[in-house]
């Protein structure tokens, strides 16, 4: 690894500050959270910062609560706590189960919700069960928060929102209410240790007829960076997810998909893998929205 | 005479001859008369291949006795991992 | 500039000078000359590093050890006491769940905290939680075996 | 031997001596030591597949800051041509030499150009980044048919095709051919009611050992020269170092660290020249660590290979001709098993007509090392896939149709000699009978059969049994334990000597310690190493029962030794109590010195192993992804020392084979740079993929092992390739010819059904 320096500001004004003054400087920072992706790119040489600031001191960044209506995760949270979390995996098992592909047990010991986020891989397993999940991401800025969707958060390969001296500080999300639930399934080789070359994630809920009242469907690892399908979501509304429906799904997001082909697999069968984890995936939320999910 | 069977791909060097009847009691004596008439050969065997005396692969055949009824082979070098 | 790092290994306090850019696991080999953590890969996808901070399972390779400043870290060669080995330990030998044992010292640190997360793992449990732990002698069914056979003894069940 | 013996301790199955060391962290492994004032080494690897070095600029690497030595090519001598013998399996010093560090040519990215040592890696890494290196790239030779292809580049411009009938008039990518052949195969094609003929490939694999490759070097003003590494083989290491640097073998001591694993990788030599000679120019220890990638890159793999087979079979499944073409990716430098693979394929079986054809073939990729029954799982994959076929078309049981065709003792084998006892008919039987094979089959999961074959070797051994003066025993030998050969060591000294297992310690020592022992590979320790162990223990009862004979004023033939002791023989009449070891080693002093039993060997009858494997895979017929479901490996062991360590080597050659079938291989971009060069994509299987892997130890025992050894360790890798294969070509109801089977080559095969 080059050089660089190491800090760990343990308040948020002191992390503000610090960002601030480096800015001024013009230091290459880097925030540091788990890790687990930024060692390795800094061990082959991919990233090269000034200083490495580790944010898992800030108290804001390790916060895990439920104020009535929302869920928030800090954003360095590391893996194995946040799907450890009571609610998450209660109302939320589709994203637990997205955390639980992040990497080894080993990686889920450090790795973090924001971390996995913030490296914005277009495979990242849990960037497409956040969207779907109608998450948000809430940013420090110089000035105080913001906040994106995460669906804007993720602008491209490796490529986020945060302006120079912002930081991702926490995800946050509306707590599902009752006939909902959500689903992520990826596609790789092996079962485990592997990088998907299609992710999945869809959050449905019914309305008291049984009917699918809202459909949010997301993919990763068929675009530059995972996005929304609302056609795929569109198709679904109305229905009650019959065969054809979840047809009609797939159909919409293989269209809305623009794969590449590399080693991991060409455009034309990470397209069509794409199909058929949608319909998996949507009929897995449905199952969820009637047997469990919320609570 | 010990019959010294040719490996297929030295046939060549021996006029085409797949087994060999050779006068010998032993490794040395019976490389010395293949030597003689077949310098090739003999030179083809000693660097590339095992020597394989009735069924049994030997590494180390220059001190080994030769019977009249013996059955030779020679091999491609075996290693392993 | 060099980081001074006073933190606690295996419950004894330690403390070091390293470069910002240095990891756990040359700190643990290097500076304190505990090599029992191997490193199989640099990029956490072997586990081979395997280590507990602050209680939780990471890989050494990718952790840098100015982060460990006031925190406690837990390696293989705390594992056992001088007494006795771990029931792991003792049950890896007993079915052989190891062959060139290189991988071994982080199969036993994964595997400890699995069972004390979840005393009564299934296979299944066990063989995905172990995931990250690469073996390539084995074929991993002893060290499944062994690792169920130590929960049951740790259970009190007749293993 | 007889299959009646009686064992008292082979056959059990207690703990390992280096057990604790290993499950504590205290056992020592290649990167693990350190000297005082030791330098850390780093290697400069090209950028370039193949390429020309047209100059290399060292002077701002050697100011760098820490930096103390900086080597390239034309520090080390030119080496001349000559065979490297014993166990490593084909090879040249002089291309040996080339692919420890290139001298005016790259033949492939990541081929070594320089090293550099400095106070610490991260100055020895600044520094390599400091050395200019001018390429002029060549083409680059990616694929068998590129590389035979006519107006190829040349890998190597003087390279000339050997074994042709006639000699070669132009230099080529071709190294060399190999023919075997037999009987009339056109008639036997005649004869044929059914003639499977297809095309099978397997992709460049690597053995995967999770320990990289790691030595520390030190030369002294003396010219002395001390190496500790992670090898299979300290004295190979010794020879090829020191022919490579051009010293005295006697000037290096070569020192075994513990190894985390090698399969053959770890057969040859790639940082033990570059650390000493750094450590020459220095002054000072080198130690000097490989990263992953550099393994990926620089060190292994397994040839790639393309079969072209052809089999004749009669109505009733008996092999009536069988036809094989068989090309092996070599790597950089000649020596592909190909060999080895000419005399596998069609050895599981009798067969009169057959022609086999071998080609060792250049690509710009790393020189094939030896991966466990080097060249066997590529060209059984090709036989024993056409022989499932074969049964299916035929409507024949694929175990029955294997029963009609096996060899058994007293056979010729197709390359040559007489078979002496074999077990692939009782590993037939048993997986007929296995409750694997007769329980019904899940829905939409398919079964595959394969047999596996690899020869075993013999090779050097050496072994002392030192008696201490309690009569505990030590045994030195000199083959570093890759899994758990001391445990065998020790139950086989136990056993000969009549003491406990507990008793016994044994020492894998260094080139100055122990005597001369050829590497831990081709399944040779057990038996090898094994006799010369028993061997040494037989001396020491010769001296004990001369001691005792002298003891009691009586001749040598009238004692004998039982249980551990001396007894006078039945009726001879003496006045004597049994001497057993230990009264005898307490008084050793006294009666000519300390009980030292030594033996050293080139050991003779080694005993081929069979296999038979059994694989249930099921098919997402959706995404092509094989999950497999239930694998049971039957196997020949002769005589198994310690059944544990047997089933492990089943079960851990089971699941390379499994990986090598679905999802490893290199994947190569069109400039030859390898794309997947570390865990995370070179995808070898994790605990999660796998079941249980059933084991069952057949034992017909080796005549030439006095215990009925065979070796056990390579043969387990074979069978699965096909077994897999053969599964999944079942439950996909499509035949599957080419490795691996990953989800998009599955798919797409679907898609043709």
């Amino acid at each position: 690894m080059q050089g660089f320096a190491y800090e760990a500001p343990s308040s948020l004004d002191a992390l503000r500050a610090r960002l601030a003054a480096a800015q001024g400087a013009g230091e290459l920072t880097q925030v540091l959270a788990g890790g687990t992706d930024l060692l390795v790119q800094m061990k082959q040489g991919q990233r090269a910062p000034g200083l490495i600031l580790d944010i898992k001191r800030v108290g804001e960044t390790q916060a895990l609560t439920v104020d009535g209506e929302s869920l928030t995760i800090g954003a360095s949270v590391p893996a194995a706590k946040a799907k450890a979390f009571p609610l998450v995996a209660e109302a939320f098992p589709g994203l637990a189960h997205a955390i639980d592909l992040i990497g080894s047990s080993q990686i889920q010991g450090r790795a973090s919700l924001g971390g996995n986020l913030c490296n914005a891989s277009p495979a990242g397993d849990t960037i497409p069960a956040l969207i779907a999940n109608g998450f948000e991401a809430q940013i420090l800025t110089a000035g105080g928060l913001r906040t994106l969707p995460v669906e804007a958060f993720v602008t491209g390969v490796g490529k986020n929102a945060l302006a120079s001296g912002e930081v991702l500080l926490a995800l946050k999300a509306p707590v599902p209410g009752p006939r909902s639930g959500d689903a992520y399934q990826r596609f790789t080789p092996r079962t485990e240790m592997d990088i998907a070359v299609v992710g999945v994630g869809a959050r449905l809920t019914l309305d008291d007829a049984g009917v699918i009242a809202s459909a949010r469907i997301a993919l990763g690892a068929v675009a530059p960076q995972a996005f929304l399908a609302e056609a795929a979501g569109a198709a679904l509304v109305g229905t009650r997810g019959e065969p054809e429906a979840l047809e009609a799904a797939a159909a919409a997001a293989m269209a809305a998909a623009k794969p590449i082909s590399d080693k991991r697999g060409s455009a034309d069968f990470r397209r069509r893998i794409c199909g058929v984890l949608v319909k998996r995936v949507v009929a897995q939320a449905l199952e969820r929205c009637t047997t469990g999910g919320a609570k | 005479m010990a019959k010294v069977h040719v490996p297929f791909d030295l046939r060549h060097l021996a006029e085409g001859a797949a087994v060999l009847e050779l006068r010998g009691s032993c490794y040395r004596s019976l490389m010395a008369v293949l030597r003689d008439r077949y310098p090739a050969l003999e030179a083809a065997l000693v660097r590339d291949k095992a020597f394989v005396l009735d069924g049994e692969i030997l590494d180390s055949p220059l001190l080994e006795a030769v019977a009249p009824d013996s059955e030779i082979h020679f091999l491609p070098r075996l290693g392993g991992g | 500039m060099k980081v001074h790092v006073q933190t606690e290994v295996n419950g004894e306090a330690v403390e070091f000078l390293c470069d910002p850019t240095t990891t756990l696991l040359e700190v643990l080999r290097d500076n304190l000359g505990l090599r029992g953590s191997k490193e199989g890969c640099g990029t956490g996808d072997c586990g081979a590093c395997s280590v507990e901070l602050d209680g939780a399972l990471a890989c050494s390779c990718l952790i840098l050890a100015a982060e460990t400043q006031g925190r406690s870290v837990a390696t293989i060669e705390g594992v056992a006491t001088p007494e006795a080995l771990h029931p792991l330990q003792s049950h890896l030998l007993k079915s052989a769940g190891l062959q060139c044992g290189v991988c071994t010292p982080g199969i036993v640190v994964a595997a400890k905290h699995l069972l004390e997360q979840d005393p009564n793992p299934t296979e299944e449990a066990v063989r995905y939680f172990l995931a990250g732990n690469l073996c390539r002698c084995t074929g991993y069914d002893k060290i499944i075996r062994a690792v169920l056979d130590a929960a049951a003894e740790m259970r009190g069940e007749a293993a | 031997m007889s299959e009646a013996m009686d064992f008292k301790v082979i056959g059990t199955r207690p703990i390992r001596p280096d057990g604790v060391d290993k499950v504590t962290g205290r056992a020592s492994f290649g990167a693990d030591f350190s000297l005082p004032g030791m330098l850390e080494g780093a290697v400069l690897r090209s950028p370039h597949a193949h390429a020309r070095i047209k100059s290399i600029k060292t002077d701002a690497a050697l100011a760098a800051p820490g930096v103390k030595a900086v080597v390239t090519g034309a520090d080390f001598p030119q080496v001349a041509a000559g065979a490297i013998e014993g166990g490593e399996g084909g090879g040249d010093f002089a291309d040996l030499a080339g692919n420890v560090i290139a001298r005016g040519k790259v033949r492939y990215h990541g081929h070594a150009v320089a090293a550099v040592a400095a106070q610490s890696r991260a100055q020895a890494l600044a520094a390599l980044a400091l050395i200019e290196v001018e390429y002029e790239p060549l083409p680059a030779v990616l694929s068998l048919d590129a590389a035979l292809a006519e107006s190829a580049p040349l890998i190597d411009e003087g390279l000339m095709t050997s074994g042709l009938p006639e000699p070669a008039t132009a230099p080529s990518n071709l190294a060399s051919v190999i023919e075997m052949g037999n009987g009339d195969l056109e008639a036997g094609f005649a004869e044929a009611a059914l003639i499977i003929e297809r095309r099978y490939q397997t992709p460049t694999v690597h053995q995967g050992y999770i320990e990289p490759h790691a030595c520390v070097g030190r030369w002294g003003q003396d010219d002395q020269a001390m190496l500790w590494c992670c090898t299979q083989g300290a004295f190979d290491v010794r020879s090829m170092t020191a022919k490579v640097l051009g010293q005295p073998v006697g000037s290096l001591k070569v020192i075994p660290s513990e190894i985390g694993g090698g399969f053959g990788g770890k057969t040859t030599v790639y940082l033990e020249p570059l650390a000493l000679q750094l450590s020459k120019k220095s002054g000072r220890p080198v130690r000097m660590v490989m990263t992953r990638e550099e393994v990926f890159r620089a060190t292994g793999p397994a040839s790639a290979a393309t079969i072209d087979l052809r089999m004749g079979f009669s109505q009733d499944g008996k092999i009536t001709a069988a036809e094989a073409t068989m090309a092996y990716e070599a790597g950089a430098f000649p020596g592909s098993p190909v060999g080895p693979g000419t005399m596998c394929v069609f050895a599981p079986y009798r067969i009169a007509n057959f022609r086999i054809k071998g080609m060792d073939v250049l690509v710009n990729k790393p020189k094939a090392a030896a991966y466990r029954a080097p060249g066997a799982p590529q060209a059984l994959f090709a036989t024993e896939s056409a022989m499932d076929e074969a049964a299916e078309k035929l409507g024949i049981d694929p175990i029955e149709l294997r029963l009609r065709n096996a060899v058994e003792e007293g056979d010729s084998a197709i390359y040559g000699p007489k078979f002496g006892p074999i077990g692939l008919r009782a590993c037939l039987e048993a997986a007929a009978a296995h409750p694997h094979y007769t329980k019904a089959k899940d829905a939409g999961v398919g079964r595959g059969v394969a047999v596996g074959f690899w020869f075993n070797v013999g090779l050097q051994s050496s072994a002392e049994v030192h008696i201490n003066e309690d009569g505990t025993v030590t045994v030195i030998e000199g083959n570093p334990d890759i899994g758990g050969s001391r445990a065998s060591m020790a139950l086989m000294a136990a056993e000969t000597l009549g003491v406990p297992y507990e008793s016994v310690r044994v020492v894998v020592a260094d080139t100055e310690t122990a005597g001369f022992s050829n590497v831990t590979g081709g399944s040779r320790v057990t038996f090898a190493t094994g006799m010369a162990v028993v061997e040494a223990s037989k001396d020491i009862i010769a001296q004990c029962c001369s001691r005792a004979a002298s003891l009691w004023s009586t001749d040598e033939d009238m004692v004998e030794w039982r249980d551990g002791a001396v007894h006078p023989r039945p009726g001879v009449n003496v006045e004597a109590t049994p001497l057993s070891l230990k009264d005898l080693a307490g008084q050793a002093g006294r009666m000519g010195g300390p009980l030292l039993g030594k033996a050293s060997l080139n050991a003779r009858g080694a005993g081929p192993g069979f296999s038979v494997n059994l694989c249930d895979a099921l098919v997402d017929q959706e995404t092509g992804q094989v999950q497999v479901k239930a694998f049971t490996a039957i196997q020949d062991a002769g005589k198994a020392i310690h059944p544990s360590y047997v089933e492990g080597q089943l079960q851990g050659g089971a699941v390379q084979g499994i990986g090598w079938a679905l999802n490893e291989e290199y994947v190569y971009s069109p400039e030859g740079v390898m794309e997947n060069a570390g865990f995370l994509d070179y995808r070898i299987p994790v605990a999660s993929d796998l079941p249980m892997i059933d084991t069952q130890i057949i034992e017909v025992p080796n005549p030439g092992h006095p215990y009925g050894v065979r070796g056990v360790g390579e043969t387990p890798i074979v069978a699965p390739l096909a077994a897999v294969a053969n599964a999944v070509s079942a439950s996909a109801g499509v035949r599957m010819t080419e490795l691996p089977l990953s989800p998009p080559r599955v798919l797409e095969a679907l898609d043709q059904a």
